[in-house]
């Protein structure tokens, strides 16, 4: 019974998105307000990603809104898995497995690789694919194999706090400078465009793609050390 | 640099080689020679050399001319092994019955820096038909897909031998 | 140069095959990985230098990726191996010696640590 | 020719929206069901790029194969791709705070079955 009710409604959910993409023809041209963008990120902000553009300068409310539910997600996890007893993590009578030599030296010979790489990506937020939040999660999934294959490391939750609220605090920062500076909260013109396609271009959008990595990357960091107790 | 430098001289000693291993490495993935990036690069390097040289002494390396060479020459032993593993391998899965015997034996190792003995034990993973379990000290644990001999020293010989003598040279 | 380097990716790709096959076809666990291991390192780094031929300005990028795969992938088989004989995955009845199990037995504790 | 790549794209996204709900609807285990959830997530961002694919478009980035004058006829639609990065954040956001109530729920009950949480019934 349970079954078949079940059956019924992903099936009735499958032929509405059956008419969906029956009736879906695909668009020849952009909406005048992506064309707006398209046109004007270049110009105006002069940085090459479109994407980065529009998330960090156009919708940058949205984007600090974001970064704030992320914060308040750490918090959150933090409040439900901080109060925890740690005698619930290991058995009695049962001692935890030795970690391999081999992958901890491994772990330790790629992470800085990876840190690299999450640092490539953030930098390269505004010229080409990648940017904060994408190169925060490149550095959480570093700090993921630091804790998987060396358990005995334990992170620094003071520095990582103090790092990330410090971040929070010169995004916003520059964002009441790009009202006081320029047209308004958050407005990248703080800074001169610089030469179009250089690391050093588009105003202030690269000081907040690697504000937003840093953030976002000790915040995801923060949340899946919650998960390990 | 100087603050809280361990006593031991633990971690420094391996920072200038990953320093400069990072920032080639930057150079490479950036593709370019800009005054901007050589200069983010340089810091964001030496930002993550400082932290990870001090973890751990798998960075403990030094490079020589003769290192050099013989890491050169390991790098062409493992690639020959590394085919002929592949071909083996092709043996095994196209034979219209696969006719093997398994098991783990072990093996001697002498190399003691970290780094080396991982390098041995990844060129032993890929090589033919052998898988390495696990690491005891001076005792390696080594899945073979068919063994010819469960001899410690037998064993070694066949399957450890041909990289060791390179990465002794190049690792210590 | 271009043929070059299809020929170069359509054997990585011959490879890769042969590590899926293999996958099958093997007995236990343990040689599984074996296959799996060797055939597709070997498949990725002929796809990767195939790629180099098409693209001649990413060598070095791709370089970079190879030495990657070639420092992760048989260490990650080494883990998979060592967790699987740890949890006492059973091995295929043609296996002729267990001298890690002998190993851990001895110690007394029948915990393979 | 073939079908054109937004169908593909939208079938592949809703086919895994189908099937998160169909985990969500039939497991029991909380593990699973924030699977089914994840699923979902994940199929509803790729329905959300397919929306933005022009014909023949490419990423809108500038550069040597996208030149600043044609990015207006060339490029795919920026907004969708924008709006799918702060989906994915929230998507996670959601995702972790499941699993930390899973957990949650793991200490106070020792099960992860759905069965033993009788009192949030109606």
């Amino acid at each position: 019974m349970k079954a078949a009710s079940s059956l019924l409604a992903v099936l009735l959910f499958g032929a509405v998105f059956a008419g969906i993409v029956g009736g879906y023809g695909e668009r020849e041209s952009v909406s005048a307000l992506a064309e707006q963008y398209l046109a004007m990120v270049p110009r105006e902000l002069g940085a090459p990603n479109v994407v980065t553009g529009i998330l960090i300068t156009y919708r940058g409310f949205d984007t600090l809104g974001e970064v704030a539910v992320l914060f308040m997600v750490a918090a959150g996890v933090g409040v439900l898995l901080g109060g925890k007893d740690t005698t619930t993590a290991s058995e009695p009578g049962r001692e935890p497995r030795r970690p391999s030599e081999l992958v901890g030296n491994g772990a330790e010979i790629t992470l800085p690789l990876i840190f690299l790489f999450g640092a490539y990506v953030i930098k390269n937020g505004h010229l080409s694919a990648g940017g904060g939040f994408q190169g925060g999660a490149v550095v959480a999934s570093g700090t993921m194999l630091l804790m998987l294959a060396l358990p005995a490391t334990k992170l620094n939750h003071g520095f990582l706090g103090v790092t990330e609220s410090l971040a929070g605090v010169v995004y916003v920062g520059i964002g009441i400078l790009g009202l006081v500076f320029a047209a308004g909260f958050l407005d990248s013109h703080i800074l001169p465009l610089g030469e179009f396609g250089t690391l050093i271009s588009a105003g202030a959008i690269p000081v907040i793609s690697a504000l937003l990595g840093v953030k976002v990357g000790a915040e995801l960091s923060v949340i899946i050390d919650r998960f390990r107790n | 640099m100087n603050e809280q430098a361990p006593t031991d001289g633990k971690g420094i000693r391996g920072l200038p080689v990953l320093w400069l291993l990072l920032f080639i490495l930057w150079l490479i993935v950036n593709a370019s020679l800009a005054t901007p990036i050589l200069i983010t690069g340089a810091v964001i390097s030496f930002a993550i050399a400082l932290i990870f040289a001090r973890r751990s002494n798998v960075w403990h390396i030094a490079v020589t001319p003769r290192s050099a060479w013989h890491f050169l020459t390991y790098t062409s032993v493992f690639f020959t092994e590394l085919v002929k593993a592949n071909l083996n391998m092709l043996r095994y899965v196209y034979s219209p019955r696969i006719d093997i015997h398994p098991g783990i034996v072990r093996v001697r190792i002498r190399l003691k820096s970290p780094i080396g003995r991982l390098a041995l034990s990844n060129s032993i993973a890929l090589t033919p038909g052998s898988l390495v379990m696990d690491v005891r000290g001076e005792t390696m644990f080594v899945h073979w897909l068919d063994v010819k001999t469960t001899d410690p020293d037998q064993a070694t010989e066949m399957i450890v031998a041909p990289f060791e003598k390179h990465l002794e040279a190049v690792f210590g | 140069m271009e043929l070059t380097g299809s020929i170069l990716v359509l054997t990585g790709a011959f490879f890769l095959f042969s590590a899926g096959l293999g996958l099958l076809r093997m007995p236990d666990t343990f040689t599984r990985i074996q296959a799996g291991t060797k055939a597709s390192t070997l498949g990725n780094i002929l796809v990767l230098a195939g790629l180099g031929f098409y693209h001649p300005d990413w060598a070095l990028k791709l370089l970079v990726v190879a030495y990657f795969v070639l420092m992760t992938n048989p260490l990650s088989s080494h883990a998979l191996s060592r967790a699987a004989h740890a949890i006492r995955t059973p091995m295929a009845p043609s296996t002729m010696v267990d001298a890690l199990r002998e190993e851990g037995d001895r110690q007394g504790n029948g915990d393979v640590s | 020719m073939g079908l054109p790549v937004s169908t593909l794209l939208m079938t592949t996204g809703f086919l895994l929206v189908l099937i998160g709900m169909w985990g969500i609807l039939r497991h029991r285990n909380i593990l699973r069901i924030i699977i089914g959830f994840g699923l979902f997530d994940t199929g509803l961002h790729i329905v959300m790029v397919a929306t933005g694919y022009i014909t023949g478009g490419t990423a809108p980035i500038i550069d040597t194969a996208l030149g600043i004058e044609q990015a207006t006829t060339r490029a795919v639609d920026p907004v969708p791709s924008a709006l799918v990065v702060t989906a994915i954040v929230i998507g996670f956001s959601v995702t972790a705070i499941m699993l930390a109530f899973a957990i949650r729920i793991h200490d106070a009950r020792k099960t992860l079955s759905i069965d033993a949480l009788t009192e949030s019934k109606w």
